[in-house]
This record gives structure tokens, C-alpha cells and sequence, in this order.
């Protein structure tokens, strides 16, 4: 950093706290309440409250949030995502991923190949759970899936992208493990009208995303099994939501970067738009 | 639980927070009008790790999990990925 | 033994001085001009962040807090192994 | 009487787990130090040791000690679980990492500087090594 640039970030960063003292000082803006916002108070009393009309059944306030009062964004985002994958294949629709083409597979030192070994199964292990214990402590199926996402980028770094390629890793495989976690976040999502209908109730009583039952709409997951006398929470639909979303958004993740890892000139081969 | 002192009327974890995302912000601005791309991608995973440090003040641990597991694990390695396929110096734009 | 406030304030001091070498990797790092030394610049503030979080859920009595350590130090190692290989002037997939 | 001495010992385990973190505070401090004074990137890679086994290593297995003996036990356990972990990947994870930095900037081209001599750049330029 140049001595005029640190000077300029001082001076700004001066100018703009003053600015802002003055401007608390003198009451001309709006200043954030320490108190809770009304939505959070309602968050924090129905999430965990067993004698709510509106409760989650998870002790997790925000995968709560994120799968049940927000299901759909989240749907919606996982979706986006999908989309962003599947524009990045097209770029490289033509590129096969084979033994012969995935360059030299000479990889890194014994020793980080040897440290990467232990690394290496340890990665799954936090992103499983992460993701399986989303519902009970910080984390859930976003969390997992990016971390489980570094797992085959180390693969392909320090080792080579040959040994994946040698080991089976194709992009069709990958692309129906993503596919499968999509999907299986859409059949959980509109599971509850059709068990409904499967049951012969009223139809149209049972929600999209409905993750507890209701007083109006009777039918939903289960929040907990009883089990030789301990009982197990799983939080209705979310822990399966989870999963799915780690299964989705970990292959989506390895997809891309085998692509990418490939060798330039495989890419200039067969990648791009045919002339 | 711990008390810390009050200082000019703040606690410990908002005097702790402004120094943190101040951090974030420096490194925001490097990585901005860093021309060396590398160099670039690094002051990137300084600023994860600065906004991480934000958000263990701030008691969220889902965001550090979700945040330095994209900024140091994903978003580096997919730039350095694609620098390695295209030039590591940004060149200077020149007006027409 | 110690009683709880000696401890509780052994452990302040202890994060107090983490963030003090903290801010001194913060300096160096955008100050420095050579991509190796930001390289172990950042690796050093991850390995303060991931015992900070530890020091942190122990002092708030927070045991949540605690669960962003061990994926840290694992992605530390992580970023090392990319810009190892790309400062090697190799394709990261070879 | 034996459960008061094992409370006892545990207490002083603890107690020296604590020490141990602000031992490795200082330790931190030392390595942020070596980093602004050492000028070259193979002396700095002495402060990143100081600053990983001794400023991350030790003080997460104090951490985790203390945790184990002087917390209630469900957050205690959890707490030194995870810290004892943490511990054993740093331990395995940086020296490999420096290794593989190390390596790397060497064949980026960044030398020893000043060096008397440079043995592996000899290797290197006779093809005894890659």
C-alpha cells in the first residue's frame, strides 16, 4: 500500500466517523434499537414452542427459517443454483472426461499426498455433519454441501485429476446425484397434500413445505421417533431437506471443478461453441 | 458469563466488530485496485477471514461456517483456475 | 487454585493478545508485496481465528460458537495446497 | 476423599491448560513480531512455526484441558472435543502446508536473499532433482 493510499483510507475512514457522531449526536438518523424487531420476537417464541399453532420443532432458529417459514426462497435459490451449473456445462458441453485426456496425473509430494490421504476422509465426516445435525446446532445443508464441495477440489489439486478419472468420476454420475438431491427436495416439499390424498382426506388441505401439522390442515411429518425409550427429534421434513440439499449442492460443486480442473487444450478442443 | 469493560459508552464486541469489518473493508479496497491477480485472490481470503472474525463477534456461527468455507475453499481455487488460463497481470484500460 | 474471575480473566488477557497479533498480521498482510508471504500471512490469521473461537465459546459459556474450528484449520491447509501448486507454474489439475 | 483429589487434580490440570493458552498468546505475539522484523520469506516460514505449533497448537490442547476438567459436562466435553480434534489437524496439516508454500515459491522463483549459497537451485539447474 502507498503511503498516499493509506493516507487517503485514514483520512475517509476520519472524515466518515465523524460524520457519523455528529450525525447520531445531532439526531438526524435513525439509530438500530437494541431491542428485538417484532418478527424476531415472533421467531424466537413460536420456533421451539411446542403449544404454538406455528412451531418448527427445531431448536435451530435459522434452518428453521431457512426450510420452514422460508421454505420456498430457499427452493428457489437452490434452483438458481442448478441453473448456474447447468450454464456452466454448456460452455463445456463437448469435453469428455477420460484417463487418457485428463492430463499427466503426476500430482504433489509425498507428503502432502500423504497428509491429503487423512484430510481427505476427514472433509465428508464435518460436511455430514454439519448437515445432519443442521436441525439441532449451527449449520445445515447449504453449510455441508460448500464444505463437502472442497473434498474433490483437493482430490483433483493434490493428487491429479487423472486419479479421478481413473477411479470412475464421470460428469454423468455427478449430474444425477444432483439431479436426485433436486428432486428429492421437490417430492419432500409437496409430500404432505398428496399423503392427504393418499390418506382420503379433504384435498387441498396441506401446504407446500408444510413441516408441522395444523389445526386446519391435520396431516405432516412427524417432529420425533420414540425409540427403546429415548426419543429421537429429526424436526419433521428438515432434516431430510438437509440432506438432500447436502447431496445437491456437493455434487453441483464437484461437477463444475472436474470440468474446469480439465486440461486447457482439452477444453479448447472440445469446449465452446462448435464453429 | 464474561462482562468486559465499558469503554466511551461501547462494549468490547462492538468496539471489537467496527475493528474487524474496518479490516474487511481495507482489504476490500486492495482487492479492488490490486492489478496483480494473485495478489488479488489472497487479499480476498484475508477479507473472509476478517468478515469470519466479525461474525464469530457477532455470535453467528452458521456464517463462519458457510462464509470461509466459500471464500477460502471455493472462490479462491475457481480463480485461480481461471487466471491460470488467462493473463495474471489486469492491464491498464486505455481510453480510444 | 485459582478462582473462576482469575480464570476468566487469564483467558480475557489471552484473547486480548490474540487480536493484538491478529492486527499485526492484518498490517503486514496489506502492506506486503510478495505473494508467498500473504500466503502464511493469511494461514496465520486463520489459526488465530480458529483458537479465538475456541477462547471465545469458553469464555461466553457458548458451545455452539465452537463448531467453526475444526473446518479452519482444514481450510487453511486448503487454500496452501492452491497457491502451492499454482505458484509451482503447473495447471491446477495436473 | 478420592473423589476430592481427583476434583483436586483436575482443578490444577485445568489451571495449567489456561497457563498454557497464555503461553501461547505470547507465543502469537512473538510470531507476529518475527513476521515484521524477519525480511525474507524462508526466515518468516520460522515465525509461521513459532505461530502454529506454538500459538495454535498448545493453546487449543490447554483450551481443550481446561475445558474437559473445569466446565460442566455437557459443554465441556463438547468444547475439548473439538478442540483436541482441531489440535491434531494443525498438527498434521501446517508443516505440510509450509512444506508445500515453500516448495512452491522456490520454483516461482523467489530466492533466499541474501544467501551464501543455494544448493537446490544448483540440484535444480543440473537436473539432479525436478
Amino acid at each position: 500500500m502507498s503511503s498516499e493510499e493509506a493516507l487517503a483510507i485514514i483520512v475517509s475512514l476520519a472524515a466518515a466517523a465523524l460524520l457519523a457522531v455528529v450525525a447520531v449526536g445531532q439526531g438526524l438518523v435513525p439509530v438500530a434499537s437494541t431491542d428485538l424487531t417484532p418478527l424476531a420476537r415472533f421467531y424466537l417464541l413460536n420456533v421451539y414452542n411446542g403449544s404454538s399453532q406455528l412451531w418448527g420443532a427445531s431448536p435451530e432458529v435459522i434452518t428453521s427459517i431457512l426450510w420452514d417459514y422460508r421454505g420456498l426462497d430457499t427452493v428457489y435459490e437452490t434452483a438458481v443454483f442448478f441453473l448456474a451449473i447447468i450454464a456452466t456445462l454448456t460452455l463445456f458441453r463437448d469435453a469428455k472426461l477420460l484417463p487418457e485426456t485428463a492430463g499427466s496425473g503426476r500430482g504433489m509430494t509425498v507428503i502432502v499426498k500423504t497428509v491429503t490421504r487423512i484430510t481427505f476422509v476427514t472433509i465428508p465426516i464435518i460436511a455430514a455433519s454439519i448437515a445432519l445435525h443442521g436441525h439441532l446446532t449451527p449449520g445445515g445443508g447449504f453449510q455441508g454441501g460448500a464444505a463437502f464441495g472442497v473434498a474433490p477440489l483437493l482430490l483433483i489439486t493434490a493428487f491429479s485429476l487423472r486419479l479421478a478419472a481413473e477411479r470412475g468420476w464421470s460428469k454423468g454420475k455427478l449430474l444425477t446425484v444432483r439431479t436426485a438431491g433436486l428432486l428429492a427436495i421437490g417430492l419432500i416439499a409437496v409430500s404432505t397434500p398428496y399423503i392427504i390424498a393418499a390418506l382420503g382426506g379433504k384435498a387441498g388441505i396441506g401446504y407446500v413445505m408444510q413441516n408441522q401439522p395444523k389445526a386446519w390442515a391435520e396431516v405432516g411429518w412427524p417432529y420425533a421417533i420414540a425409540y427403546a425409550g429415548m426419543r429421537v427429534l429429526f424436526s419433521g421434513t428438515l432434516l431430510f431437506l438437509n440432506l438432500a440439499e447436502l447431496f445437491a449442492v456437493s455434487a453441483g460443486l464437484a461437477l463444475v471443478f472436474t470440468v474446469i480442473a480439465m486440461p486447457t487444450e482439452v477444453l479448447e478442443k472440445g469446449g465452446g461453441v462448435k464453429k | 458469563m464474561f462482562q468486559g469493560p465499558i469503554i466511551f459508552g461501547l462494549t468490547v464486541n462492538e468496539i471489537l466488530l467496527a475493528v474487524f469489518l474496518t479490516l474487511a473493508l481495507i482489504f476490500t479496497y486492495k482487492t479492488l485496485v490490486e492489478r496483480d491477480l494473485v495478489k488479488a485472490v489472497v487479499y480476498s481470503g484475508g477479507e473472509a477471514v476478517s468478515y469470519a472474525l466479525a461474525f464469530v463477534v457477532m455470535y453467528a456461527p452458521d456464517l463462519v461456517l458457510a462464509y470461509v468455507a466459500v471464500g477460502l475453499g471455493i472462490y479462491s481455487a475457481l480463480f485461480l483456475f481461471v487466471i491460470t488460463r488467462t493473463e495474471r497481470y489486469e492491464k491498464e484500460v486505455v481510453e480510444a | 487454585m485459582l478462582s473462576l474471575e482469575t480464570q476468566m480473566y487469564i483467558l480475557a488477557g489471552a484473547v486480548g493478545l490474540y487480536i493484538l497479533s491478529s492486527l499485526i498480521y492484518a498490517y503486514k498482510l496489506a502492506t506486503e508485496k510478495s505473494v508467498p508471504d500473504m500466503v502464511i500471512l493469511v494461514d496465520s490469521l486463520t489459526y488465530d481465528l480458529a483458537v479465538f473461537i475456541v477462547a471465545l465459546s469458553i469464555l461466553t459459556q457458548n458451545a455452539y460458537l465452537a463448531v467453526g474450528a475444526l473446518p479452519l484449520a482444514i481450510w487453511a491447509y486448503v487454500f496452501d495446497i492452491y497457491m502451492s501448486k499454482y505458484l509451482e507454474g503447473r495447471e491446477l489439475g495436473d | 476423599m478420592v473423589t476430592d483429589a481427583l476434583t483436586l487434580i483436575g482443578q490444577v490440570l485445568g489451571c495449567l491448560g489456561l497457563v498454557l493458552a497464555l503461553v501461547g498468546a505470547v507465543n502469537d505475539l512473538i510470531a507476529a513480531i518475527g513476521f515484521v522484523r524477519f525480511k525474507n520469506f524462508y526466515l518468516r516460514l520460522h515465525a509461521l512455526t513459532v505461530g502454529v505449533i506454538g500459538g495454535t497448537f498448545y493453546p487449543l490442547i490447554g483450551l481443550g484441558t481446561y475445558a474437559l476438567f473445569c466446565i460442566a459436562p455437557p459443554l465441556g466435553y463438547y468444547v475439548a472435543g473439538v478442540s483436541y480434534v482441531t489440535a491434531f489437524f494443525v498438527l498434521i496439516t501446517a508443516p505440510a502446508g509450509s512444506h508445500a508454500i515453500a516448495r512452491g515459491a522456490h520454483r516461482a522463483g523467489y530466492r533466499p536473499e541474501p544467501a551464501r549459497e543455494d544448493k537446490l537451485a544448483k540440484d535444480r539447474e543440473e537436473g539432479v532433482m525436478e
